[in-house]
């Protein structure tokens, strides 16, 4: 908590906090497309323009139940996005009301509450859930009704959905960070320990694939159901093998026990993970040292340097004091709001179908962690991707940037803006190690 | 349809059995054991038919067990029951329902929360059709002195009144043995007297009775026979006079009395 | 299998016994003694972890002493809820059930509201014990000791004093108990008490293990429950029977083929233990107990 | 007026077979009241169109209430897992429907999942009480055969859990059952939007209807009785482990369809394991102990009130939403033991006596029946 207040004040020291500093109009034009092609409506009275209501979108985002803790800040940070703009002018001179029950973490009412979005607050944009089984629930939903849908969360990956912009990072992004750093820091012996369920199934894929591609083994695996804390028998296994380095996708509250089981039980072998500390933010909960020599593959963190994302930083807690960590889902949440008012304003109408050409046609953003861009065929996002490692104090330190695309969409031949698909894709249909 | 459908008499005579008599039930080497306990121990034991056999013994020694035994809600350790000549050890409770026996339970065991009317639609209906339902219900009620009571929730009767009920329930069914535990157990005398001319009636009627009871003044009242029971073994057996007269069944109710029906009184409890 | 693993299974063992006993004892005590089916046990572990936490963090207890803060303000939360609602419910099993499952959604979104998603972590004491390339967690093996201390407490409790000897009365026949001078309305009361002191205390003691949010006691739930049906009425022995059932088929799977066997494994002989013995454990053992009493 | 008296000894025929004493609301006003309320219903897609979809959803949960109260309120036997018929009806439905496709895939589907779930109903009720579990043992039983399934099924992420073309599909579920019309090649029922609501109203009003004569006929008397006193009621007679088992396997067939019912309603014929989760399990607990457990209309009701108060709650995006829930949950529990129904049944009885008699200028309108657990006791 005290390097927060610490940047805070920095930052307030030499005058940065400003509101309107935002990233309002940070984002820069890629090609002029036919962006000037709507009537723009500045200054004019709101809600004459195409006849619409006011521009409106859901966040469909958890603040009770099982992924509060998420959920909470990306919550946070999409209605942080949506005050700057809409202070700075809003979009296309009308300002954005935010649709945003609390679906409590219960899928079930996530496809009810999507409905109602959709239906009867006829949505421009959808912000919704954490969970890839939340996303499962209700992508039908968004595809009856091509609903334009951003899906922040960082996943398994695969997913290739004409409407659907899953815009936080892949398994492969993640893991291709950080497994390959791994092995080359410690060696090629690796063993896997993940949540038993589609995401840590398919990132145990992942990891296999990637070690056999920079020449390392997955030495033993195991699957763990999301609610066991008991670790003891997995730590005895580790034990057993010996490896060179743990990669763990675990997920949730039961299975931190894990970090703390193993740092009790003196098992220092190092632990790579996709799932760690960005966004539950492990460090700052778990006493030290549990988290000890813990490297996690990221797009982003509260922790990474640069001014840019300092005043981000101080920006949200200035909105929301009481918040308890800015994640790295939330910063997604965050830049994707503006990237579509980029697009809708590029298209000059909240037609959803214009603006999804729009983003298709490729944009660009200066997000806090860095200037990624769009890939119009995968509707993924090219992201900077780290490995923060936590020490002893849980003080976490970032390794060198990559910039990593989504190529995994590429591969199996996923592009969107050639032929229009629904489906989601799998690492074992084309890789013989999935 | 008739609850007595699968009774099937026979003639030939197989004395061992009981069939060919006229004894319509008949135990051999009935054994019940409770883990180390054995509550009843090789009894042999017979009703003839239209008898009022009553059955005592101090608290404990195993009546009510024995009652289960005969009705099929314990099966036995070891031994056999037979009812009208036909060997139904095997057989489930409610399946020598349908041969004809009856029972009435210790405590008052009726359907607390249903009225009378419910009540006795419950047994009404596995012998008579819907459009006999009133006729019936009022004429047994008529008989047990419930005809007022007729709408009113079992529960908030009166200890008699529900003995009555459940009476009246088991011989809704038309048995040829009714079971009778206990009563008259908290009755007063009046209502003890009434119980005491309805069983005697239905007794002439042709209903073989066992009648478990405590009160020896009515046991006298009623019974052709009387069996002793004691620590689960027939201690002996008798007219009432017979039994009244013995000085040794008057040393096991005197000396060990309080001894608790190990079966009756198990419960949930913590452990000690 | 060397002797190394000879000991792992072990300790998984204890470990898995100590979580099950644990997690299931106060309950078992509520729902055995009391016939509350008690859905927000969970809730009351996690008053325990949540007075632990707080009193270590926010005062700066010493852990030990923070752990006792959360059984006792655990406890003191137990009769507040008894004396409100829960004594409205005796023989009403079902009943209970749903109003515990109202208590359960308060609970849980009354703790987020008041202390948000999650609290700082307390780090596990003590550290392990190392034999061959191995090692396990000391901590959790002193877990299994309380496990055990607690059921031995309860037998000399409920056995050995006029106390239990009272409460069991009021369990076995309230009326009878009543007229014999027991106070039976403060015996239900301090049963409920010691119900939830024992939930306390087994989130205190977890607290150290993971991280604290509102959903901690969600996890003990599942076995808490299964371990009192397999174990029947009977507080201390079925609780130290069913759970060392459970923990063997649950470790000993774990160990062979991995943790979604292990739990499944759990689970079924859960159903397969309740089908074989319809009363549970303790119904099991009844015959011998009749025997027994029967010759005292 | 002879057209009159003929008029009533006509609607008095129709109705026999729906009452007795076993069910609440055996008058003309309760009658008349019904109808107007099935009128009502059927006008929502005219005059509500945005409250279709959701009624859809609430009515087809109500099939799973009905079980419940059916099996629980008539019967005893508390059952915590009738989310597990609903669940494996569904992903039966949806597996079948897959591998077959269109709208014969979905007309088999409804087949199989029925006869699974009550297959599914019926072996584990044999195993229960054939096996002498009972009371809170079968509470927890079912439970965990619940728990269970949600496990299992959580781990099917992988490829090699397919059932022909039908991925499981773990815990993001498995989606694109056939679900927007039934029939078979050449003729179908539409089976979206409205017509879908029309086809649960309709299925909704008879499966009620059918529950009342149920539960007044012969049998009905059975499953009461063997509610009330299981050991008393075998000795008049009665298989009451067979009337158990009977019961059980129809509330799982109930419960099937609700599942089925739930897939057509949902998007993209998408189900997942959070179907057989705790709180999906508590749910009809929840709905029967407010409605009033031994009242199907009281739990009906109370399963589309809960569900639309829930879901209004949390669209409020209120922290304190799920602390409403609990508290109403709990007070109804505290205030009225037996649920709403018998309370609302003995407010109605208490006007209209207290009307009649001061028509009657009768100064005692008797009303001192103490709380029960049941109706019937009226």
């Amino acid at each position: 908590m005290s390097d927060r207040r610490l940047s805070r004040r920095r930052a307030l020291a030499t005058g940065l906090s400003g509101v309107g500093l935002a990233l309002a109009g940070c984002l820069a034009e890629e090609g002029d497309g036919n962006g000037g092609n709507g009537d723009g409506g500045n200054g004019e009275t709101t809600g004459t323009t195409g006849g619409d209501d006011a521009p409106k979108i859901a966040v469909l985002e958890d603040r009770s139940g099982n992924f509060a803790l998420n959920g909470t800040a990306k919550w946070q940070a999409s209605l942080l996005a949506v005050e700057e703009i809409n202070a700075d002018g809003g979009v296309l001179g009308e300002e954005i009301e935010v649709y945003d029950p609390d679906p409590q973490s219960d899928n079930q009412r996530y496809v009810e509450l999507t409905q109602e979005a959709i239906v009867d607050e006829e949505v421009d944009a959808l912000w919704a859930g954490y969970s890839s089984a939340t996303r499962e629930a209700i992508r039908p939903t968004v595809n009856q009704h091509d609903q334009l849908y951003f899906y922040t969360t960082q996943y398994e990956g695969g997913v290739c959905d004409e409407t659907t912009f899953a815009v936080g990072a892949t398994a492969r992004q993640q893991l291709g960070a950080v497994v390959p750093y791994l092995i080359e820091e410690y060696g090629p012996r690796i063993y896997t320990v993940a949540a038993d369920y589609n995401f840590g199934q398919l990132s145990g894929d992942w990891v296999r694939i990637l070690a056999e591609e920079h020449d390392a083994e997955v030495v033993d695996e195991e699957y763990i159901p999301l609610d066991v804390s008991d670790f003891g028998s997995t730590i005895n296994n580790i034990q057993g093998e010996d490896p060179d380095f743990i990669m763990s996708m675990l997920v949730g509250e039961s299975h931190t026990a894990f970090y703390e089981q193993r740092a009790n039980t003196g098992l220092d072998i190092p632990i790579g993970s996709s799932t760690t500390m960005a966004q539950g933010y492990e460090h700052r909960r778990l006493d030290p040292p549990a988290l000890t020599d813990m490297y996690v593959g990221v797009n982003y963190m509260e922790e990474i340097t640069g001014e840019r994302n300092e005043d981000f930083v101080d920006r949200f807690y200035e909105e929301w004091p009481d918040a308890e960590y800015l994640n790295q889902e939330a910063q997604n949440n965050y830049f994707s709001v503006y990237m579509w008012k980029e697009a809708v304003e590029r298209a000059g109408t909240f037609d959803q179908e214009a603006v999804i050409e729009e983003l298709e046609a490729g944009i660009e953003v200066e997000a806090p962690e860095g200037d990624i861009e769009l890939d119009p065929a995968t509707h993924h996002m090219t992201h900077h991707m780290r490995v923060g490692h936590a020490d002893e104090n849980h003080e976490v330190t970032f390794s060198e940037e990559q910039y990593i695309e989504p190529s995994f969409l590429h591969e199996v031949g996923c592009d969107l803006t050639e032929e229009s698909e629904q489906t989601q894709y799998e690492p074992g249909e084309y890789y013989d190690e999935a | 349809m008739s609850v007595h459908d699968s009774t099937i008499k026979t003639t030939a005579a197989v004395d061992e059995t009981g069939a060919g008599t006229n004894r319509i039930l008949q135990t051999r080497g009935l054994v019940k054991r409770f883990g180390g306990l054995t509550a009843i121990d090789d009894v042999d034991f017979a009703v003839e038919e239209g008898e009022m056999r009553c059955l005592i013994g101090p608290n404990g020694a195993g009546k009510s067990t024995f009652l289960k035994l005969i009705t099929g809600r314990h099966a036995p350790s070891d031994g056999s029951v037979y009812y009208d000549g036909a060997d139904i050890t095997d057989l489930d409770s409610y399946e020598r329902v349908d041969q004809g026996i009856s029972i009435k339970f210790q405590v008052p065991s009726i359907y607390p929360e249903l009225t009378v009317r419910q009540n006795l639609r419950v047994p009404l209906q596995r012998v008579a059709s819907r459009s006999e339902y009133d006729e019936r219900t009022e004429a047994t009620l008529e008989q047990f002195d419930l005809l007022e009571e007729i709408d009113t929730v079992a529960a908030n009767l009166s200890h008699g009144q529900q003995q009555r009920l459940e009476i009246g329930m088991a011989m809704t069914l038309e048995p040829d043995l009714m079971l009778l535990d206990e009563p008259v157990a908290g009755l007063s005398i009046e209502e003890t007297e009434e119980i005491a001319e309805l069983l005697v009636e239905l007794n002439d009627e042709g209903v073989a009775f066992v009648v478990i009871e405590h009160d020896i003044d009515f046991v006298a009242s009623i019974a052709d026979r009387v069996t002793v029971l004691h620590q689960g073994e027939i201690f002996t057996e008798g007219s009432i006079e017979d039994v009244r007269a013995d000085p040794e069944v008057k040393r096991i109710y005197l000396g060990e009395s309080g001894e608790a029906d190990a079966e009756e009184r198990a419960g949930p409890e913590a452990d000690h | 299998m060397d002797p190394y693993q000879l000991l792992n299974l072990l300790f998984q063992f204890l470990d898995s016994f100590a979580v099950i006993v644990l997690a299931a004892v106060g309950l078992a005590i509520i729902f055995g003694m009391m016939g509350i089916i008690n859905l927000a046990h969970g809730e009351f572990i996690l008053v325990g972890a949540y007075a632990t936490v707080l009193s270590y963090h926010r005062i700066g207890l010493p852990l030990v002493v923070a752990m006792l803060v959360g059984v006792a303000i655990t406890t003191v939360y137990g009769v507040v809820l008894e004396r409100l609602i829960v004594r409205h419910l005796y023989d009403r099993l079902l009943d209970s059930m749903v109003a515990t499952w109202g208590i359960s959604l308060i609970m849980i979104q009354g703790v987020r509201i008041l202390w948000g998603n999650s609290l700082d972590g307390v780090g596990t004491p003590f550290g392990s014990v190392s034999y061959g390339p191995y090692s396990y967690s000391t901590y959790r093996l002193v877990l299994a000791g309380i496990a055990v201390g607690v059921l031995i407490g309860l037998y000399v409790l409920f056995a050995r004093t006029d106390f239990g000897m009272r409460a069991r009365a009021t369990i076995q026949d309230k009326e009878t108990a009543r007229s014999m001078g027991v106070d039976t309305d403060r015996m239900y009361l301090s049963t409920f008490a010691i119900g939830s002191a024992l939930a306390g205390l087994t989130g205190a003691l977890y607290a150290p293990t993971r991280s604290v949010g509102p959903e901690f006691g969600q996890e003990y739930v599942v076995e808490a429950f299964v371990t009192v049906v397999v174990g029947g009425a009977s507080v201390i022995v079925g609780t130290s029977m069913a759970g060392g059932l459970l923990a063997l088929v649950k470790s000993g799977a774990t160990n062979q083929w991995g943790q979604f066997i292990g739990l499944a494994a759990m689970l079924v002989t859960a159903i397969v233990a309740i089908r074989l013995m319809p009363d549970g454990i303790t119904g099991l053992l009844e015959d011998w107990r009749r025997a027994r009493r029967e010759s005292e | 007026m002879s057209a009159d008296s003929a008029l009533e000894t006509i609607t008095a025929r129709v109705r026999s077979p729906f009452e007795g004493p076993n069910t609440t609301g055996n008058s003309n006003a309760f009658w008349t009241a019904f109808v107007l309320a099935v009128v009502g219903l059927f006008l929502v897609p005219a005059v509500s169109p945005g409250h279709v979809s959701d009624l859809t959803l609430f009515m087809s949960y109500a099939f799973l209430a009905l079980s419940l109260c059916f099996i629980w309120g008539y019967c005893g036997i508390l059952s915590f897992g009738q989310v597990a018929f609903f669940g494996v009806a569904g992903y039966t439905f949806g597996i079948v429907g897959i591998n077959v496709g269109a709208e014969t895939g979905a007309l088999l589907g409804v087949v199989a999942a029925l006869f699974v779930a009550t297959l599914f109903a019926a072996a584990l009720g044999y195993f229960m009480f054939y096996g002498g579990v009972r009371d809170v043992y079968v509470t927890i039983m079912t439970l965990v055969v619940a728990l269970v399934l949600n496990t299992f099924m959580g781990q099917t992420a992988g490829s090699e859990w397919a059932i022909g073309d039908a991925r499981l599909g773990g815990f993001n579920g498995m989606v694109g059952a056939p679900n927007r019309a039934i029939g078979t090649g050449s003729v179908a029922i539409d089976m979206t939007g409205d017509g879908l609501y029309y086809v649960v109203l309709a299925l909704l009003i008879a499966t009620y209807l059918g529950l009342r004569a149920l539960v007044n006929s012969r049998f009905g008397y059975a499953m009461v009785a063997t509610r009330e006193d299981e050991d008393r009621t075998a000795m008049f007679g009665y298989n009451t482990k067979f009337i158990k088992l009977a019961v059980f396997t129809f509330g799982g067939t109930l419960a099937g369809l609700s599942g089925v019912l739930f897939m057509f309603w949902s998007p993209g014929g998408y189900i997942n394991p959070d179907v057989f989760g705790i709180t999906a399990a508590a749910m009809p607990v929840i709905w029967a102990s407010i409605g009033g457990r031994t009242s199907l209309l009281g739990t009906t009701t109370a399963a589309v009130a809960l569900q639309y108060l829930d879901q209004r709650l949390a669209a409020s995006g209120s922290e304190y939403a799920l602390v409403v829930i609990g508290a109403l949950l709990l007070f109804v529990i505290l205030v009225m033991p037996a649920g709403v129904a018998p309370y609302a049944e003995r407010a109605v009885d208490w006007i209209r006596d207290g009307v009649s008699a001061k028509l009657r200028g009768d100064p005692e309108s008797e009303n001192e029946n103490a709380p029960s657990n049941s109706e019937v006791t009226k």
